[in-house]
């Protein structure tokens, strides 16, 4: 079992959990993060208006969804292709292993749970 | 007693009552979220502490016959004051009016300090501020022996007595607390910027048009040219901050008004639309250089108080002595020629910013030498935010458990 | 009729009409965030609901000449009421302002039971509370048919009528609802607090001066004393919350303003000033002890209804006996040398608490019985959230997708 | 000059302005989170330059004696206004009074472009609006001179010149400038909406009842008959959407307040209790269904300006000739057997919706082809937010560094 | 050592925190997210009141500690217990491994520092 | 690859994210979460003003940032520079193994996309 951990721009969350559903995943949450990457980051005004700053640190998405081994590609495919823009700062996923899983209402574990 | 000025001045009261939440609000959006609840508190309080002040000492002092210099204490507690009392509106009425001044004044102070001010403290300097700084201002400038009404001075609606009054105060504060540790960049609250600001401008019209004491024409031209000097103002510092960065700061709008209605306030019984017109522009385009001029010398004066306060009444009482029209207020300046009119305005300005910048930094020297007070709060209590370490609140709980 | 004092009378209107969205927020800052939209909602309704009953029967019930205990059906609709209709201030005016009283005073019952009553029947509660609660206790005390009013009781702006009222419904609602499966600890929004204390102070100017139905030196005192009770009740509580807790909690200081303004309401114009900063300290004082004393005693009155108004209610209403000044409101109080005065008071007081709260307590028992209603929403509404349960809505969105 | 009524339409000037910053919340609390600072910013802008326009040319356009058409360049400046000029109140107030209507009007439009629109375009489209579409219009119907008052159409507070003139318009702006990209499902901020709609509530009194320009009889029955309306609109929306949906909520609460308030708004100085509740009721179904209709119509226009504006207004102006009643505004309607009032007012609505729709297309379409203008902000700024594309501010900071 | 991430209903979390100190974890930390899975989701009123619509992403809380592999059946049941209720929606569990914990303050690592 | 999740105390951000970008990390996200530990927690008012109590859990801020694995001592460090207080609550380090890492904009994937 995978944890798919993507971040990418906000405004694609739509995007990305159709895609995901799409690709047959059963659940996934996200949150709000900031971020910082090679993406110079966004100008924010300052000094009541009167300068102008580049904040580094930008708005973020964080989607974590788990899955079965198996479907780490199409997973993987299903976020790319909702988040890229080719623009620097379209995010990264982070792939890690899972080692079980339960499902709370049922107490199923491991593969039956995801 | 006329009704129709009766009306117009209890809910100017009311109009002026509302600025401080109005201030709050302004203020409690520029900090950062850990520090919303304390800066909003500096304002609130000071409806409660001011108030009780002002009916025991403070509008004695300030109103009372006395000397040229300050008021006496043939009013304390209100005694004396029958509810008949007064021409045009009851005098009960005036007292409850300029009692609305007096709480915003030191609640316009604390945006130099917020971040890092300690609270209690605070409560003690409103105190000792109203009564050794506020009063004798308030009764130099407004009271028919007040020396600089004397000489014929024009402030109508709080230009010296208010924002230059607050404005050098909150220079004085900032440098007796320091800088904060690690300043924020950005407000944490935009709307609550802009709420703010439209309370304001809202009860300002309370403020100025209600310095006329009467539902009259005098009031009628004080809320127009209010409204304009706002409205030019924030205009002009929108689009100076438009062609500087490339973007229409809303808190950079919200603050070019603020400033407008400062430097309207002085001249809101003596000059028409055109020299509001001027004010609201010359405020809006020199407030906003001012803002980083200031930041630039390294004082913390954390929400641009002087910048914004002290310079937009310094503008507002000069412009007031351009920009006087005879037919309006009785006097004429120098446009019509009567350059005699500048001399009492900088004499005016100068003496605020002098006794005011002296006596304010006196009493927080004082406080900071007192055990158990002390100007600054904890490294620990900034660092975690005031909210918590002052009032042991947090503004915003919206985690799992609500 | 008289142009000021329908300027003022206007003005006031108004004012008390922006009393319950203020109440809103004050209630709303203080729930947790997933019942916000529903808190505010209890009393955003009420502006719509209220003023539809009160303009088709809720007057005419109240203000109809009728016996000594409840007016009549001759205004229903307003019928007969004419544009030039009425002495100083037109009819239509009265009718206007007091129908906003019928909006706040069912608002400020809902702090007893946010968070787990049912919506749909609040609505119908509110209806009927109107109608048996609110129109028969306004007709004793303010029509001059009423037994209250013939023996002389004083109420100036709704110490029984509005304060006690509701903060006795408030208890039989928590005792008939049952109490929230699980309480948070601290309010969500400390700011909409403060604003909503804000709204309520710049609006109780209107209910209060207001309630002299002119714009006189009657209408003058009452502000000025409106203005000195809350203040005063708000620095006391601060401090107390201060002494008490080592740091002054603005939830305290906004909910000491409201004790204040609550028990200065019956006072308003019978006091002076020195009995308004007396007022005030009670209040400010003795309420706050009266939470945590009512809550102790295990009953669920989630925003201590009972403990702020009916008890503020309470206090100012047996003060106003103490402290009447002769020269201001036209009776002499005890320490005038008037004790008969007492007597009234103490009788108004108990047949509110007494009427109220065995009316109410029927109004929802009855409630409870009706298929399709019941008080108390599901378990599962009451966990989610009433906003997502009951609107459909959440307060707030600002996760990904925005 | 009297006094009362100086009073009271300074009241009622400040009413009208707040209504604004009540209307920036009322549409912020509706778009997504990173686009309230620029909604918010449409409104409180237009305090700034509609005001500017509106003492430079506008007011002059708009009540310069003028043709029937459009007024003249006489008043520019406001030259010739002297501030003893006027009867009952001074014309000084008046242009005060009804420059608070200029900034409203077009800050209603932006609810149909919000998430989308080019900021600095829409400064240009202000100016523009102000002086090709909304002085003729107020000229025609408030201008003694104007066809439509020379007709004798009926429209107390602005039904056509305000509402239907900017729900027209709207209509426009959202066909002009297309549909947003990604639109959202919900309000990203719920008590936002509601104290919009407070704030609207309460202003609005001032813009009806100050409609009367004195504090008479005829300002009683429009202030009480606005509440009444209001009150009826949010009820019956809340009652439909409850049906619908088995949900209240609080959003159509509050656009059904709005909705009675716009439909009452032409009727107000004619319509007594009965009209206002039959006005209320139908403006809170109709416009509730047109709503969806609109939607299903595939327009974008965001925020339903149309809807609630636009047929608000038209509702109100048809039922205005229906209910009017001669005691009241001098006029008899339909129901009190003058059938020939409707002619009119349909007129008065059909040239205002074609007047206006064609200009405002006009308007937008030169400056969609303007290099540098254009009426689309990029898919880049709307995607992340107009926020941080037209502002550089993120409304609410919150992260680690707040 | 072994990091258990649990998603659960927001009205959970006070539930959850007394089972885990009970359950002697030495600390964790949550936050909001908006999450997704077989539950239909909650219904949302649109249209400003006229019509309604299922929202499929619902408000959950994730909380994450860390604890000693010996913990995890213990600290398993512990927040099983605290989230069921048997509907659809109560959440789900992951259980992933953690090479290294440091702390902060006193510079510890490993299981010292859980 | 390694991923490293830092908790820490709210103020100490912008002094993390210096030093992270000195030690060449090339990107990281962060967001507030509440957390409960040894910490006591905070004091809050409660009973409108009346009465304090302890809320146990605090506000703290937690990081992520994956990195390859030889820089792991150097992150560490460069976080523990910058959080440590000294006092009870500075916060933890938690270090997972990673075992993919996709670059959205330009596909790359594994220790080239980090
Ligand atoms: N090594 C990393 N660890 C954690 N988050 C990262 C890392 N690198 C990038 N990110 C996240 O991914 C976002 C996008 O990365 P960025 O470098 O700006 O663009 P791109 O992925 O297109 O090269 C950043 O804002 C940051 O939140
Ligand atoms: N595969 C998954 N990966 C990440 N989160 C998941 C996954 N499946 C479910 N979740 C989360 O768990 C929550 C509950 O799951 P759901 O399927 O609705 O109910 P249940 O767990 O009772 O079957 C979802 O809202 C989602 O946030
Ligand atoms: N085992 C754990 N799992 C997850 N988070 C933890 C764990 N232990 C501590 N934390 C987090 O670290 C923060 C600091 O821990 P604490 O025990 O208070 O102080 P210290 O790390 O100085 O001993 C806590 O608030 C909590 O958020």
């Amino acid at each position: 079992m995978l944890k798919i951990e993507a971040i990418f721009r906000p405004e694609r969350v739509n995007a990305v959990s159709t895609a995901l559903l799409d690709a047959g995943v059963t659940g996934f949450h996200y949150q709000n993060v900031t971020g910082q990457g090679q993406q110079r980051g966004v100008e924010v005004v300052t000094g009541r208006g009167g300068q102008a700053t580049t904040r580094s640190a930008v708005p973020k998405t964080l989607l974590v969804t788990v899955i079965a081994d198996d479907k780490k590609d199409e997973v993987v495919e299903a976020i790319v292709s909702a988040t890229r823009s080719g623009e620097i700062g379209d995010g990264k996923i982070f792939i890690t292993e899972v080692r079980d899983v339960v499902r709370v209402r049922t107490g199923e574990s491991g593969a039956d749970a995801i | 007693m006329d009704s129709g000025s009766i009306a117009w001045m209890l809910t100017a009261s009311a109009l002026v009552l509302l600025m401080t939440p109005g201030l709050a609000f302004f203020y409690g959006g520029l900090v950062r979220a850990k520090n919303v609840v304390n800066t909003i508190m500096y304002s609130f309080i000071a409806m409660a502490l001011a108030t009780v002040v002002w009916v025991l000492w403070g509008y004695s002092l300030a109103f009372g016959p006395g000397s040229a210099f300050i008021g006496d204490l043939s009013a304390i507690g209100l005694q004396g004051i029958g509810i008949d009392d007064g021409e045009g509106v009851p005098t009960l009425l005036f007292v409850a009016f300029q009692g609305m001044f007096a709480i915003i004044t030191p609640a316009l102070i604390t945006g130099a300090f917020v971040e890092r001010f300690k609270f209690t403290t605070y409560l003690v300097f409103l105190v000792l501020w109203l009564t050794l700084v506020y009063a004798p201002i308030c009764h130099w400038v407004w009271h028919e022996n007040g020396w600089l009404w004397d000489m014929g001075a024009l402030d109508f609606a709080g230009g010296t007595v208010v924002h230059i009054n607050a404005g050098i105060a909150a220079v004085a504060a900032a440098m007796m607390v320091g800088k904060r540790r690690n300043p924020g960049i950005e407000p944490h609250n935009v709307p609550y910027v802009v709420l703010g600001a439209g309370l304001l401008w809202f009860g300002w019209f309370g403020f100025n048009a209600g310095s006329a004491v009467a539902a009259d024409t005098l009031a009628v031209s004080a809320f127009i040219v209010t409204n304009v000097a706002a409205a030019t103002a924030a205009l002009t510092w929108g689009l100076i901050s438009h062609m500087r960065t490339g973007k229409m700061s809303a808190v950079g709008v919200a603050t070019g008004a603020v400033a407008g209605l400062v430097a309207i306030t002085p001249a809101s019984g003596f000059v028409g639309v055109m020299g509001a017109l001027a004010i609201g522009a010359s405020a809006g385009a020199i407030c906003l250089f001012a803002v980083d001029i200031i930041k630039g010398m390294g004082l913390d004066d954390a929400l641009d108080v002087f910048a914004v306060h002290g310079l937009g009444g310094i503008i507002g009482a000069l412009l007031t002595g351009v920009f006087a029209v005879e037919a309006i207020g009785g006097t004429a300046g120098v446009i019509e020629g009567n350059a005699g009119v500048m001399g009492p305005q900088i004499i005016g300005i100068l003496a605020t910013l002098g006794y005011s910048l002296v006596v304010t930094m006196a009493i927080l020297f004082v406080l900071d030498k007192i055990p158990g007070l002390g100007l600054r709060a904890s490294e620990a209590a900034e660092d975690q935010g005031m909210d918590i370490s002052a009032h042991g609140e947090r503004a915003f709980v919206r985690d799992g458990a609500d």
